[in-house]
């Protein structure tokens, strides 16, 4: 049979951000696969160079949309290392409160952007409507809907009151009670499972060569998770517990995530039930002194790294983010050969990539 | 009579194809909500397309980086008459944060005429909505 | 007088106008329903009036490489094949054009046009054309066994071929949907096959090959083929209604046709929800759904009913 | 694996005293030169898999490119390569360790450091028509 080259190029309703994949498949089986990324790369690695630190704040939010608050997290972290800054408690379980919301948002958006891509609409229509009440929690915390703008370097800038954590609890009990659906789709849909049972498998080898992170490492028997490994933030008080599969394929990071939804859930409300008193930020200098400072933190997608070095001056000399997508997108090209053409989309959507995060 | 008419249907099945040129993915989650259950664009007749062809509106949103400059000139040229071009979010419209960076060209109109400006960064479901309202009574 | 009155009648009410208005009405109300049962508003009445308007008036590009007069004429054919299928189909208990055989006809009609969107989609030299043109091949050859099988049950349990004869036979509720149940699942996914309606759309999977064969197509070409499919839409409800449900059975004389509307309504609401339940199946899936199940079980309801028939 | 096991690993296959500094991000920080690097990651292997390496940082300090190879084997480990200004090549890890591929291709697009025994040095994130030098390579660069 003659081998045509499939282009799911720069634009491409089943991918939301430019990623290049060019597949050779002969019939209806992938044989290779060529990844291109770059698209998105807006340089901001050599901006935030030329900014100061409470401005890079603002670039770093803007690296994702989706995992906004777990980029300033790790940037407002690393830098508090590096200037010995102590942050008060109660900026750390806010901070942590919108880590894990974030969470919960991201995973929820995944799940309706899988079922999109498997032709389940009514999934994806359902998901980003549960999505919506996270949403207003977070815009009734921060004022932001995406970009927070909630952390600032030695803390918080918002307070959460007890109003509104009242009414966070309340859609949060809403939410546990709607995720049963999506715990049902996950476990017993047929249709669901036949589209994604024991697709796009990958071994524990694979995540260990690679390196993967995050959902779609635990899926294979990883049990690599910063927030317990190494607890940042609120983290140190908290019990973090962590759903590890061990098939791997594509319905085992759905798994995996509809747990850590709802995880997540418990733990944002184990830290609105217990807010330490205290202030909100500490002060932090204009001029950081000289050094470097390397802090993990776990994002939706896993394991972020920041790298930031200063040279005494109020400017960052480098700040280097290794993003979770960019190993996922590595394991990508021994994923996808040997899948039927229908299963590309289902393997592709369910590796949860964000190209923002990766080209930064 | 007949141009009553196509004006009619122009403006009230308005099929919109969304690429990202650049942008931090804030602005196209928010694009992708006004599709579901609270914002609904399907009651206006908004539609996201999966091909250029089949569209009427490009919604651009991120500055136009160095690599994603030929496939968003591609789009634009498969998309038939009459088209138009909507820059969303604040780095669509003027490369926003990422001004001065070494691999962004700037806006989007630097390459495509555009019709509409969203502001916001990233914009809200409301806003998307109403701009686009607002450029169907322009049309 | 005679001619004004039969041509009146091809062109007005049972006719190509009548079919069209009922293909727009109709994916309002499978939109609609799908929008409903997703928890959103849904599109205004007009908007499948209002999308062909303005596919008609957009600009019409031709892919270089494609044949132009092929790309024109496939829509043109598809369509024809469409409507003339529609005159024979009954509208309420009346159709343009009943013989003793119309059965087997509207079926051969019903399958023309996937063979048109087949070529349109191998016309055009671009990758997702082809793929789609493949996959609507395909699905063709994988749905058209079960739709005949599942349409033919009724016509050898009441030994006679022609429409009009099996709706007058169901008169006053012996549908033969409750004498037949399994002929009319396996016509009904047949039919969900042939329309390449969510549970089956593979040639078109908008996350897989975008539009699938009409990928390249824009303007009044891609406004025909939409067309095309809105009234195979209409044709595949009415005979389902007319063969399985009884169509406008004249037990409540004067409201025949109101009994026939509501029937066509809840049957596009019954695929909608169809639509809205499962996931898009894969193409060998596909492929194994026909003729690992429906195929078995038409030719098995096909025995049954030849068996209890007469 | 807890830091003297990591530090005897280290020095077995580098066979020489190292240096162990803590950053103050709690990393262990180890210099090494560009031959021993290979060596040392394939000493820190265990038995289910290669280490996990986090990152691959890179940046000009003076007229030296330093690179960074952050790992995390339950804790977190940095190795810290400095090759000269006129030989900017250090060997690949690709060959043995998949997951270095894409973080040497990104070095290499922003400072231009040459990973010797890389499958395809091809530039990852910059558009194939980038004129200039790496843009982070030299002090004073693109604006």
């Amino acid at each position: 049979m003659t081998r045509i080259t499939v282009p799911i190029g720069p634009q491409h309703p089943l991918i939301k951000e430019p990623i290049a994949i060019r597949l050779d498949v002969q019939g209806e089986r992938v044989l290779a696969a060529e990844i291109g990324i770059g698209y998105v790369h807006r340089g901001l690695e050599h901006l935030l160079q030329r900014r100061t630190y409470a401005q890079g704040v603002a670039i770093v939010e803007r690296i994702c949309g989706i995992c906004s608050h777990a980029h300033t997290t790790a940037y407002c972290q690393c830098i508090e290392a590096l200037a010995l800054l102590e942050t008060p408690p109660r900026a750390l379980a806010i901070r942590t409160l919108l880590c894990e919301l974030e969470r919960i948002h991201s995973h929820l958006l995944w799940l309706g952007v899988l079922a999109e891509a498997i032709g389940f609409n009514t999934i994806f229509m359902y998901a980003w409507r549960e999505r919506e009440q996270v949403l207003d929690i977070m815009e009734a915390i921060s004022g932001g809907r995406i970009a927070h703008g909630v952390n600032v370097i030695g803390g918080v800038r918002e307070d959460v009151t007890a109003q509104q954590a009242r009414q966070a609890l309340a859609m949060l009990n809403a939410l546990r009670e709607q995720m049963r659906t999506f715990v049902d789709l996950v476990e017993r849909d047929r249709s669901f499972l036949r589209r994604t049972q024991g697709i796009g498998r990958l071994t524990r080898e694979d995540v260990r060569a690679y390196g993967i992170v995050g959902p779609v490492a635990r899926a294979s028997g990883a049990t690599l998770d910063i927030r317990r490994a190494a607890p940042y933030a609120a983290y140190t008080w908290l019990h973090v517990p962590h759903a590890v599969l061990v098939e791997g394929d594509v319905l085992a990071r759905a798994r995996v995530r509809v747990a850590e939804v709802q995880y997540s859930l418990s733990l944002c409300e184990q830290l609105l039930a217990a807010l330490p008193e205290g202030a909100l930020t500490t002060r932090s200098p204009r001029r950081v002194p000289e050094g470097e400072a390397i802090t993990r933190i776990e994002a939706p997608r896993g394991e972020l790294l920041y790298y930031v070095r200063s040279d005494g001056s109020d400017k960052p000399a480098r700040v280097h983010a290794r993003t979770p997508t960019l190993p996922t997108l590595m394991a990508l090209r021994t994923m996808l050969p040997g899948l039927h053409t229908g299963d590309v989309a289902a393997v592709v959507a369910g590796a949860d990539l964000c190209m923002a995060c990766a080209d930064r | 009579m007949i141009e009553r008419l196509l004006r009619w249907g122009r403006i009230k099945s308005p099929w919109i194809l969304h690429y990202n040129s650049g942008g931090c993915n804030g602005c196209d989650i928010e694009l992708l909500d006004v599709l579901t259950p609270r914002y609904d664009a399907e009651r206006l007749g908004i539609l996201k397309e999966a091909a250029p062809r089949h569209a009427d509106i490009l919604v651009c949103t991120g500055p136009v980086t160095l690599k994603s400059r030929d496939p968003l000139l591609r789009i634009y040229e498969q998309m038939p008459e009459p088209r138009w071009v909507v820059a969303l979010g604040a780095c669509a419209c003027t490369s926003g944060i990422f001004t001065g960076s070494y691999h962004v060209l700037g806006g989007v109109d630097r390459l495509l005429p555009v019709s509409l400006y969203v502001p916001g960064c990233p914009c809200r479901p409301e806003a998307i909505i109403r701009s686009l309202a607002n450029l169907l009574e322009k049309i | 007088m005679a001619e004004i009155v039969a041509l009146a009648e091809i062109v007005l009410f049972p006719g190509a106008l009548y079919l069209v208005t009922l293909g727009l009405l109709l994916s309002w109300v499978d939109r609609k329903a799908t929008a409903l049962l997703q928890g959103r508003v849904g599109p205004p009445l007009y908007q499948p009036l209002a999308d062909l308007v303005k596919l008609l008036g957009k600009e019409d590009i031709l892919t270089r490489g494609a044949d132009a007069n092929l790309a024109a004429a496939l829509p043109v054919l598809a369509l024809a094949c469409t409507l003339t299928a529609g005159l024979l189909v009954p509208v309420g208990n009346h159709s343009v054009i009943a013989f003793h055989g119309d059965l087997i006809v509207v079926l051969f009609l019903l399958s023309l046009p996937t063979l048109a969107l087949f070529l349109a989609g191998l016309n055009v030299p671009s990758v997702y054309n082809i793929l789609g043109g493949n996959r609507a091949l395909l699905q063709y050859l994988s749905f058209e066994l079960p739709l005949m099988l599942g349409i033919a049950a009724p016509a050898v349990y009441a030994r006679n071929w022609s429409i009009d004869a099996l709706m007058k036979l169901q008169v006053g509720y012996h549908w033969f949907m409750l004498a037949l149940p399994l002929g009319f699942l396996v016509a009904t996914l047949g039919l969900i096959g042939k329309l390449e309606r969510l549970p089956l759309d593979s040639p078109h999977a908008k996350a897989e090959i975008g539009a699938g064969p009409l990928t390249e197509y824009s303007g009044r070409k891609l406004a025909l083929w939409r067309l095309v499919t809105w009234v195979q839409t209409v044709v595949g409800v009415n005979l389902m209604v007319a063969v399985y449900l009884g169509g406008a059975d004249s037990a409540w004389a004067y409201w025949g046709f109101g009994a026939y509307a509501l029937k066509v309504l809840m049957y596009t609401a019954g695929l909608a929800l169809v639509q809205v339940l499962y996931a898009r199946l894969r193409v060998d899936q596909v492929a194994d759904l026909s003729w690992r199940t429906l195929v078995p079980l038409g030719l098995a309801q096909l025995v049954l009913a030849v068996w209890i028939g007469g | 694996m807890n830091q003297d096991e990591i530090r005897d690993r280290l020095q077995s296959a580098a066979g020489c005293e190292l240096e162990m500094r803590t950053s103050r991000g709690g990393d262990i920080v180890i210099d090494l030169t560009p031959e021993r690097l290979v060596a040392a990651v394939a000493a820190l292997a265990t038995e289910d898999g290669p280490a996990h390496l986090s990152a691959i940082t890179s940046f000009v300090e003076g007229s030296d490119a330093i690179l960074l190879y952050h790992f995390w084997l339950g804790l977190g480990l940095t190795l810290r390569v400095r090759c000269h200004a006129g030989s900017s090549t250090v060997p690949s890890l690709t060959p043995s360790l998949p997951a270095a591929d894409w973080y040497e291709r990104e070095a290499h697009d922003m400072l231009g450091i040459c990973f010797a025994g890389h499958p395809n040095l091809a530039p990852l994130l910059l558009s194939p028509d980038w004129p200039g030098p790496p843009p982070l390579a030299g002090e004073e660069q693109a604006p």
